[in-house]
């Protein structure tokens, strides 16, 4: 059910990101005169000050906020799989390394550093805004995926591929790895959503490429726009919302998956004992 | 004619949690010391000890799946040193292990084919990928699971446990082993299906010639399936000998609490309600004969130390100071 | 206090009966406790002007307006390498020492001695003070130029107090004392107050007592201002009807008069785009009315062709070009890039993220190329990103404000001047399109070398022709000074009518001139 | 108290990291902080003043492995160099104004937001299939709203559209700074909305961890035991199941710390609080390495600080670290 | 003499793959101060028995159909399904504990096991006070054998036996009528169990309280218990004294259970096992649900579902041995 509801929400979302701009056709940036309209028959969600129409910044928008999501939560997740698996596959002095550098970087906090990473960025572009969200974001993976490494490590079947005479890559990739896809699934869900929101915060900061049109840039002008004293409300509703509801559909995905794996999580109806 | 064989196999863990002690070390768990085993070709033998004494350590450094501290494992009369490369594997492709748990040994993502197709690609083993199905269907038949082709491609999870049990026997008879160690194959088997499984290995032991160690905590069954049974305590061995004999009539004072204690319903008298105490703890083993804290019938030589083997004839030997004088009933 | 004249009749409180002023000046959460007139940065809003004086003050608004301050009058000797200023007698530091040339000499060495003061480039050779009253200050080459700098934008400081410290550069003056109407009553992080002078050397003035700087910061002025909680500010407002003025225009005004220009910089250096007729094309295909109405928000106008402010700029304007103005012509943009290869008509534009004015500037302006084949690719880039690429001549096309100064002439010496040209990949302090020109720099050198103002304007109207003709760089609209005051506190606010002074409080010396003018509103 | 020793000593280690990944940041990156105030002057600057500037703000051309060796020595004193933005004042005094609100502000709402999410996921999991379960989607919806956007709803609901309460700075105009009531409840006053920002903002996790793991510790045998006993409700939700589920979430509370900081730093760029939040932006935005690098080494130590003390209460929670054994 | 009278109990566990029918039509009767053993395959309901009795069931449990009675000493008896809350909490532990499989996961890790027993005397005899709570929990610790200051320690620092003792300590602290072990020896080794199993026969006989004693282990069973009870697929198939089922068994699939123990002592007899797996309890087979792995299944065994039918020294439900149809075929 979650995760009909989430995948529902993510398709949703994925469709306009993907068909939206083909069917809406406009520039996201283009200006006209009318600005400032409230939402009408001719603009859906209402206009910006200068006259760029929302719902087409909104659609756009799609496009770089979840594409950033996207790469980085990728780029985190390959590298958070690999220390994850390595260090806890491997053990010893690898291990120890790779854990004191996952934990370090698990307790820095992450926002500031993105910040002040970004601030020191030559090129604000997409790609470079993800690189640097990816390298705040892969710890938490990178541990959660240790600890399950060592545990599955321990599972005979892995024990038992090494007596079969399996080499290590092997059973990295092919024993451990399938059986963590869904932890890996969760972990990677949660860096989108961590990533979607952390480019939203750069963005509304002004410390993201403010002419591409994403949610956060929205944000940032809306909020430049002073928006909300002059009551513009359909100007910065829309983009925070997308962002919340994108971050419920993972969540909503994560959570159904979290339930597969652990029943008990559940919420149930509760049937009257005897009826 | 004796295929593996440990010899004064010692293994001390050290923990990766616990206290440390001084100096920041932490002391280690002493899990197996001293264990010489031999297994013979076509022959089931017993390893039976309670839980946590140190069975499993033994089986994994007969497999030589962790390295021993000390000791040497033999293979055919040769010992075994290579740890990598392709000398090593070679050990891999002749002793193989059985898991205790059915539902942990099989990875849950890959099919039966899969399982057992591996190992038999790993060493070798087929020619083509007809020759592969060959092969497979074979073994499942070897292992009881027909019809073979339905077997073939079911998910871990779609098997019952015997049947997996079976799977994973399969996957060590793929590898041409001539050894093979079994650690505690039914105990997580509902009672009503260990015997399949128990047979099935009696029967590849009798079959095919391989050297088998049944490795349990129930004596009982060890008494029904193996030629011969090794009794271990607190990771050290304390007495074997034949089953038969060493059931009927145990020579070591543990072996006999753990005859007595085993629940029979034919027994005629409960025995003696005394309390026994608990295991020792293998990070602090009691110095001398570990078993001394709770033996009825100590003497103070057996906290000092350790007995040396004392052999009894007819392939039976013990660790006790007092394996020949008051024991003998 | 006390001797204020009317104003609304209060309480009798014991600092007079006119109530504070609530001036926000520059963004800030919070301040630090730095009153040192030289500091660039972090130095509070209000110490030079009103607080520490200057030796005359410009007013902007009026090219060539000078009214004497400090100084009663200056003389040039020496073909412009020295100065000599007579001072005004009577005035005294608020902690009642006298003001007398030292102080004026002190202050000259101070910033020979320390070059990172010298934030105006002065090239000073010593200053002596010459009697009580008067003080010569010595140059390195002709600085008629300079006099602005010199006079206008050096406030003094009390040679008593300050010969004390060590290190001037990073004494951060926490306890101001100066000559001018203010001084400093209370500081806390978040607010700092002055009160009035009261022994100031023009009698009677000023009337407002009490000034009040609250820190606020960008975001929070908006609500600020719509809270009527700020009596004059210096800010872009994005919506000022709805924001500010809220319907009562005759209470809740505006002034947002030119300081500069911004302009679209077309690097010269790249091979296209140094074609004169390109440059052409791209500045006839610009709509700049309605970058103005829309980017700007009508809150400026759009600059003159020779980028000189108009009105107050006409003297310095060549007679033929007085009522020159842009008009988009799209028909004859496209004529004149018959000649290029249109696959070359590519270009980006970058512009500095935090500008948002500038950001949908430089969309409107991708709009309107692309109506006459130019293929703009906009790049909205981090602040300290633009300065470096914009610095170092890495651009296509960019959009900058330019320097402003109480001529004409030094907006365009700063942006058209040979001296300033720097090869691409170095670090440029002006002259960001790398504008290489004879003439240019030959009427420069002329108006820097003369102290007739006849001449002077004679050589800025030949920038001027060369602005229009050779579009070294285009001008796109006036930089507004931002400026919002309240008039039901207090009156007397420049105005277009009477601009005589910049009206933004974050200018100064302006600001105290402005506060010199005002009188408590009639009830 | 192995487990604390080991803990200690890895926060040492992470402490090093990040005081030196604090140095290698600026180095490593483009910019040069002068160029941009001369940019900021419009240019009005001498070549000579601009290195003299230079000099004044510690960039040196001396090599890397110096610079770190001066970097660290002035840390030890406590110099963390003087603010550019602020120049000349000290980064220590900028950091020392603004920390106090941050602590203050991020403090308190940390803890309003741990102890109403905690309860508010312990009731959901033992109150689940009732009206409760509604607290999950909310929650979920929460998880994933950005900081900055609750804040800026709530300045517009709460600030403009009501006025109910201040939308910046941390006290009123009128009040001076001191140990009086009046500034402790104007404090208050204009912290109210920021913390209900922070607050709502970082519940969602609380209430969505701690459900999760009690939903898990309620199947544990001895929760089912403790029901069995005939205990009360209250006293098998708290004293059994609680009290245990309380020890994993200790740990993802700690971990998600930074994550509060960071959300705190929008927070209080929105409603303008002089907290540390607003001057690493203003740092950011002018360039201002030393300020950078002050405000996140402080940052990344207040969130180790923290870490370490959760270890602690975990210490004190968990009698199994408590003794010397796993 | 009955302490609790079990009638017609039905649970179904509601799981998104359909319903599973844990336990169908349970009658059995537990006798004051007997140890009534419940054995079975895995899976085949003992404990889901077991907590419908205690009550302890969650969802997505629930009780179908039956009751269970409670009879006091007095003459007076209690319906446990019908209790209220109040009344369900009152009732607990005064007159039924449990004792569950794993000591380690009963005990509350965060507690010391003094403090446990505490608990329940605070909660239930709230006249004691603080000193005689003390002195009661030391005196249970160092019946079952545990010394006084070990009251303290935490469930962590004892070892697996202790913990076991400690939690029947736990359950003797109200001197209830009932104690429900599931499975509370099965985490320990033979010897530790042995002694246990002492323990528990030793108190019995000192509080005269009545046992369920659930366990896979037949042979165990047969030792410890007065009467046993088998069961199958959610179905108690046969019931009768521990001495008569191990001398003729008459359910065959007592009969495999109890021929799958290989025996310590005496000829080594041929050991039978059970062919086939245990059945889904989603999907039962059509009449007795044993009738797949029954060697001795007549065509009827797949149709007529039996009943238990009461014979000499207690009762099988199977069609061969004097077993009786519930009829036609059931769905
Ligand atoms: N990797 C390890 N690190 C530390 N200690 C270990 C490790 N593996 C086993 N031990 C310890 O060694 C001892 C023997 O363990 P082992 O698994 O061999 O016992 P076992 O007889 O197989 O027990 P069981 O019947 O429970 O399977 C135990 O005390 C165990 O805690
Ligand atoms: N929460 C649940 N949801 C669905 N089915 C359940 C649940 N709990 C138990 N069952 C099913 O109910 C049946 C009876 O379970 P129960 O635990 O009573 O068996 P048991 O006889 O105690 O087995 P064991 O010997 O393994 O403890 C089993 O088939 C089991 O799969
Ligand atoms: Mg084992
Ligand atoms: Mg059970």
């Amino acid at each position: 059910m979650k995760i009909k509801i989430g995948a529902g929400i993510l398709v949703f979302f994925a469709l306009m990101a993907l068909l939206g701009p083909l069917l809406i056709g406009a520039d996201p940036a283009a200006t006209s005169d009318d600005g400032l309209q409230g939402p009408s028959a001719a603009h859906w969600l209402g206009t910006t000050q200068t006259g760029q129409d929302i719902l087409t910044q909104i659609v756009y928008g799609a496009r770089i906020s979840m594409g950033v999501g996207l790469l980085s939560a990728v780029i985190a997740t390959v590298f958070a799989v690999l220390v994850g698996l390595v260090g806890g596959y491997f053990g010893g002095a690898v291990d120890e390394t790779l854990s004191v550098l996952t934990n370090i970087f698990l307790v820095l906090p992450a926002l500031p550093l993105i910040i002040v990473l970004a601030g020191y960025l030559p090129q604000r572009g997409v790609a470079s805004v993800a690189v640097v969200i990816a390298v705040t974001g892969w710890a938490w993976g990178a541990r959660v995926l240790r600890a399950q490494t060592l545990s599955v490590r321990r599972r005979d079947f892995v024990q038992a591929a090494r007596a079969g005479g399996e080499g290590p890559f092997r059973i990295v990739f092919f024993e451990i790895l399938p059986v963590l896809l869904p932890v890996i699934a969760t972990s990677f869900l949660a860096t989108v959503v961590g990533a979607i929101l952390a480019e939203a915060g750069l963005s509304f900061l002004g410390l993201a490429d403010l002419s591409t049109v994403s949610w956060g840039s929205m944000l940032y002008f809306a909020q430049n726009g002073q928006a909300l004293l002059i009551g513009a409300w359909w100007w910065f509703i829309p983009p925070g919302l997308c962002i919340a509801l994108i971050g419920t559909g993972l969540a909503l995905v994560n959570f159904g998956i979290d339930e597969i794996a652990n029943p008990r999580l559940r919420t149930i109806k509760v049937r009257k004992a005897r009826a | 004619m004796i295929v593996l064989e440990g010899r004064n196999l010692t293994k001390h863990f050290t923990a990766a949690r616990g206290p440390r002690g001084r100096f920041g070390k932490r002391p280690p768990v002493r899990a197996v010391e001293d264990v010489s085993i031999a297994l013979r070709a076509g022959t089931v033998s017993a390893l039976v000890g309670e839980s946590g004494c140190g069975k499993s350590t033994v089986a994994r450094l007969l497999a030589q799946v962790c390295p021993a501290t000390s000791g040497e494992v033999l293979l055919r009369g040769e010992p075994v040193r290579a740890h990598r490369g392709a000398a090593f594997r070679d050990y891999r492709r002749q002793v193989q292990l059985i898991f205790q748990d059915p539902f942990a040994s099989l990875n849950p993502f890959h099919r039966v084919r899969y399982h057992l197709a591996r190992p038999l690609r790993i060493h070798g083993h087929v020619r083509s990928d007809a020759h592969e199905q060959e092969l497979i269907a074979e073994l499942l038949e070897r292992v009881s699971l027909t019809p073979v082709e339905q077997f073939m491609d079911k998910l871990p999870h779609e098997l019952s446990g015997g049947q997996r049990q079976r799977v994973a026997i399969a996957r060590a008879l793929a590898v041409r082993p001539v050894a093979l160690i079994a650690d505690e194959p039914v105990s997580m088997l509902d009672v009503s299906i260990r015997l399949g499984v128990l047979r099935l290995l009696e029967k590849l032991a009798d079959e095919s010639g391989l050297a088998l160690l049944y490795i349990t905590h129930d004596i009982a069954s060890a008494r029904y399936f193996a030629e011969d049974i090794t009794v271990m305590y607190a990771g050290r061995l304390i007495e074997s000998g034949p089953s038969e004999a060493l059931t009927q009539e145990a020579r070591h004072p543990y072996t006999r609490l753990l005859l007595d204690s085993a629940p029979d319903p034919d027994r005629v008298t409960p025995p003696e309600a005394t309390r026994h105490g608990e295991p020792p703890s293998l990070i602090d083993p009691p110095g001398g004969c570990r078993f001394h804290p709770r033996c009825p019938v100590a003497l103070p030589v057996c906290s000092g130390e350790a007995p040396g083997r004392t052999e009894l004839g007819e392939g039976r030997w013990t660790h006790c100071w007092q394996a020949e004088s008051a024991l003998t009933p | 206090a006390g001797c204020s004249s009317g104003g609304s009749g209060g309480s009798g409180g014991t600092a007079g009966s006119a109530p504070p002023l609530v001036i926000h000046a520059v963004d800030a959460g919070t301040f630090q406790e730095d009153f040192n007139p030289y500091h660039l940065e972090g130095v509070n809003f209000g110490t030079s002007g009103m607080i520490h004086e200057t030796l005359m003050y410009f007013n902007k608004l009026k090219p060539g307006e000078i009214t004497p301050w400090l100084a009663l009058k200056h003389e040039w000797s020496d073909k412009g390498k020295s100065v000599t200023f007579t001072l005004r007698q009577g005035v005294k530091w608020t902690d009642g020492q006298p003001f007398t040339a030292d102080d004026v000499a002190f202050t000259f060495q101070m910033l020979k001695d320390h070059p990172q003061l010298n934030r105006n480039a002065l090239e000073i050779e010593g200053a002596k003070a010459l009697a009580p009253d008067k003080v010569r200050v010595d140059f390195k080459n002709t600085s008629y130029a300079k006099l602005f700098n010199i006079a206008g934008n050096s406030p003094i400081v009390p040679k008593h107090l300050w010969e004390k410290q060590q290190d001037p550069a990073t004494f951060t003056n926490p306890k101001p004392v100066g000559t001018g109407p203010y001084k400093l009553s209370k500081f806390s992080a978040q607010l700092y107050e002055m009160e009035k002078n009261p022994s100031y050397w023009q009698p009677g003035k000023p009337e407002v007592p009490v000034l009040r700087f609250p820190a606020y910061t960008a975001n929070a002025l908006q609500t600020a201002l719509q809270q009527g909680e700020v009596d004059w500010a210096g800010a872009f407002v994005p919506d000022i009807e709805k924001i500010y003025v809220q319907g009562k225009p005759e209470q809740n005004k505006f002034y947002f008069p030119p300081e500069g220009v911004v302009a679209l910089l077309p690097n010269l250096t790249h091979p296209i785009l140094s074609k004169p007729e390109v440059r052409q094309a791209i500045s006839l295909a610009v709509d700049r009315d309605k970058i103005v109405k829309v980017a700007e928000r009508g809150y400026t106008k759009v600059a003159h062709p020779t980028g000189v402010p108009m009105p107050g700029g006409e003297a310095y304007v060549p007679p033929e070009y007085q009522a020159a103005a842009y008009k988009v012509d799209l028909a004859k943009a496209k004529e004149l890039l018959k000649g290029v290869d249109p696959a070359k008509l590519k270009f980006t534009l970058l512009v500095p993220s935090p500008f948002t004015d500038w950001v949908n500037a430089a969309q409107l302006i991708r709009e309107d190329l692309a109506k006459v084949g130019i293929t703009v690719e906009t790049r909205g880039v981090a602040f300290q990103d633009w300065v470096s690429k914009v610095g170092k001549g890495n651009f296509d096309l960019s959009i900058r404000a330019t320097a402003s100064g109480p001529t004409p002439y030094f907006q365009l010496r700063s942006m058209l001047h040979g001296s300033l040209f720097k090869p691409v990949g170095e670090a440029a302090t002006g002259n960001y399109q790398r504008w290489k020109d004879a003439e240019t720099d030959r009427l420069i050198d002329e108006y820097a070398a003369t102290e007739d103002e006849a001449e002077q304007q004679r050589a800025t109207q030949g920038l001027g022709k060369i602005m229009v003709e050779k579009l070294p760089t285009l001008p796109l609209f006036y930089s507004p000074s931002w400026s919002q005051f309240r008039t039901n506190k207090y009156t007397g606010w420049p105005s277009e009518q009477d601009p005589y002074a910049m009206p933004s409080p974050y200018t100064s010396p302006d600001a105290a001139v402005v506060l010199l003018h005002l009188k408590p509103a009639a009830k | 108290m192995s487990f604390l020793a080991r803990r200690l000593g890895f926060y040492l280690l992470t402490a090093w990291a990040a005081i030196t990944l604090n140095f290698l940041i600026p180095r490593l990156m483009p910019g040069d902080p002068v160029e941009l105030l001369v940019a900021r002057m419009k240019g009005n600057v001498d070549p000579a003043a601009i290195d003299a500037m230079r000099r004044a703000f510690g960039i040196s051309d001396a090599s890397v492995w110096q610079q770190y060796l001066d970097y660290l020595g002035n840390l030890a004193q406590g110099e963390l160099g003087r603010s550019i933005t602020f120049f000349p004042t000290e980064v220590s005094t900028v950091i020392a104004d603004s920390l106090p609100w941050t602590v203050g502000l991020v403090g308190v709402a940390t803890l309003i937001s741990y102890v109403v999410g905690t309860s508010l996921g312990v009731l959901a999991a033992w109150k689940r299939g009732t009206w409760m379960d509604g607290v999950l989607p909310a929650a979920t919806f929460m998880h994933a709203v950005p900081y900055f956007w609750v804040a800026l709803a709530l300045v517009f609901v709460f600030g403009v559209t009501l006025q109910w309460f201040p939308v910046s700075r941390a006290y009123g105009l009128d009040v001076m700074p001191g140990l009086t009531g009046e500034f402790a409840g104007s404090v208050v006053y204009h912290a109210a909305l920021p913390a209900v920002t922070i607050v709502i903002a970082s519940m969602a996790d609380r209430i969505l961890g701690m459900r999760n793991v009690m939903v898990t510790t309620l199947g544990e045998d001895y929760v089912v035991m403790a029901e069995a006993k005939g205990l009360t409700s209250r006293r098998v939700m708290w004293a059994y199941a609680a009290r245990n589920a309380i020890l994993p979430n200790i740990t993802s509370f700690a971990l998600s710390l930074g994550f509060v900081v960071g959300g705190s730093v929008l927070t209080e760029i929105v409603f303008s609080y002089p907290g540390i939040g607003s001057m690493l932006l203003k740092g950011v935005e002018n360039e201002d390495f030393p300020l950078m690098q002050g405000i996140f080494l402080v940052i990344s130590l207040a969130v180790l600080v923290a870490n370490f003390l959760a270890d602690l209460a975990y210490v004190v929670l968990d009698p199994r670290t408590r003794q010397e054994s796993e | 003499m009955n302490v609790l009278e079990i009638r017609d109990l039905g649970v179904d566990y509601l799981s998104g793959s359909g319903v599973v029918h844990a336990v169908t039509d349970v009658s059995l009767d537990l006798r004051r101060g007997e140890i009534l053993g419940l054995a079975g395959e895995s899976g085949s309901g003992k404990s889901t028995l077991a907590n419908a009795v205690a009550r302890l069931l969650r969802p997505p449990a629930a009780i179908t159909s039956g009751s269970v009675v409670y009879r006091r000493q007095d003459g007076s008896s209690l319906d446990l399904l019908a209790l209220k809350r109040e009344e369900l909490r009152k009732f607990r532990w005064k007159e039924l504990a449990v004792v569950f499989q794993s000591a380690m996961n009963s005990l509350n890790p965060v507690s010391p096991v003094g403090a446990q027993i505490d608990d329940v005397l605070r909660i239930h005899a709230p006249a004691m006070s603080r000193k005689e709570r003390t002195e009661r929990s030391v005196e249970l610790l160092q019946r079952v054998g545990i010394s006084a200051d070990r009251r303290r320690s935490y469930p962590h620092e004892l070892s697996g036996g202790m913990r076991q003792r400690a939690a029947i300590a736990i359950a003797l602290a109200l001197n209830p009528e009932i104690i429900i072990m599931d499975e509370p020896t099965t985490a320990l080794d033979v010897v530790v169990q042995r002694d246990i199993l002492h323990e528990i026969r030793a108190l019995r006989e000192e509080y005269g309280f009545a046992v369920v004693f659930i366990t896979h282990d037949l042979s165990l069973l047969m030792e410890i218990s007065d009467r046993i009870a088998i069961m199958y697929a959610g179905r108690v198939v046969e019931t009768g004294t521990a001495r008569g089922l191990h001398k003729a068994p008459r359910h065959p699939y007592t009969l495999g259970l109890l021929r799958s123990f290989p025996r310590l002592h005496g000829p080594r007899e041929e050991l039978l096992g059970i062919p086939g797996t245990p059945p889904d309890l989603r999907s039962l087979p059509p009449g007795c649900a044993f009738h797949p792995r029954c060697r001795l299944a007549v065509a009827e065994c797949s149709s007529v579902l039996p009943v238990l039918t009461p014979g000499a020294d207690g009762a099988v439900a199977c069609l061969l041995n004097g077993g009786s149809g519930a009829g036609e075929e059931e769905s």
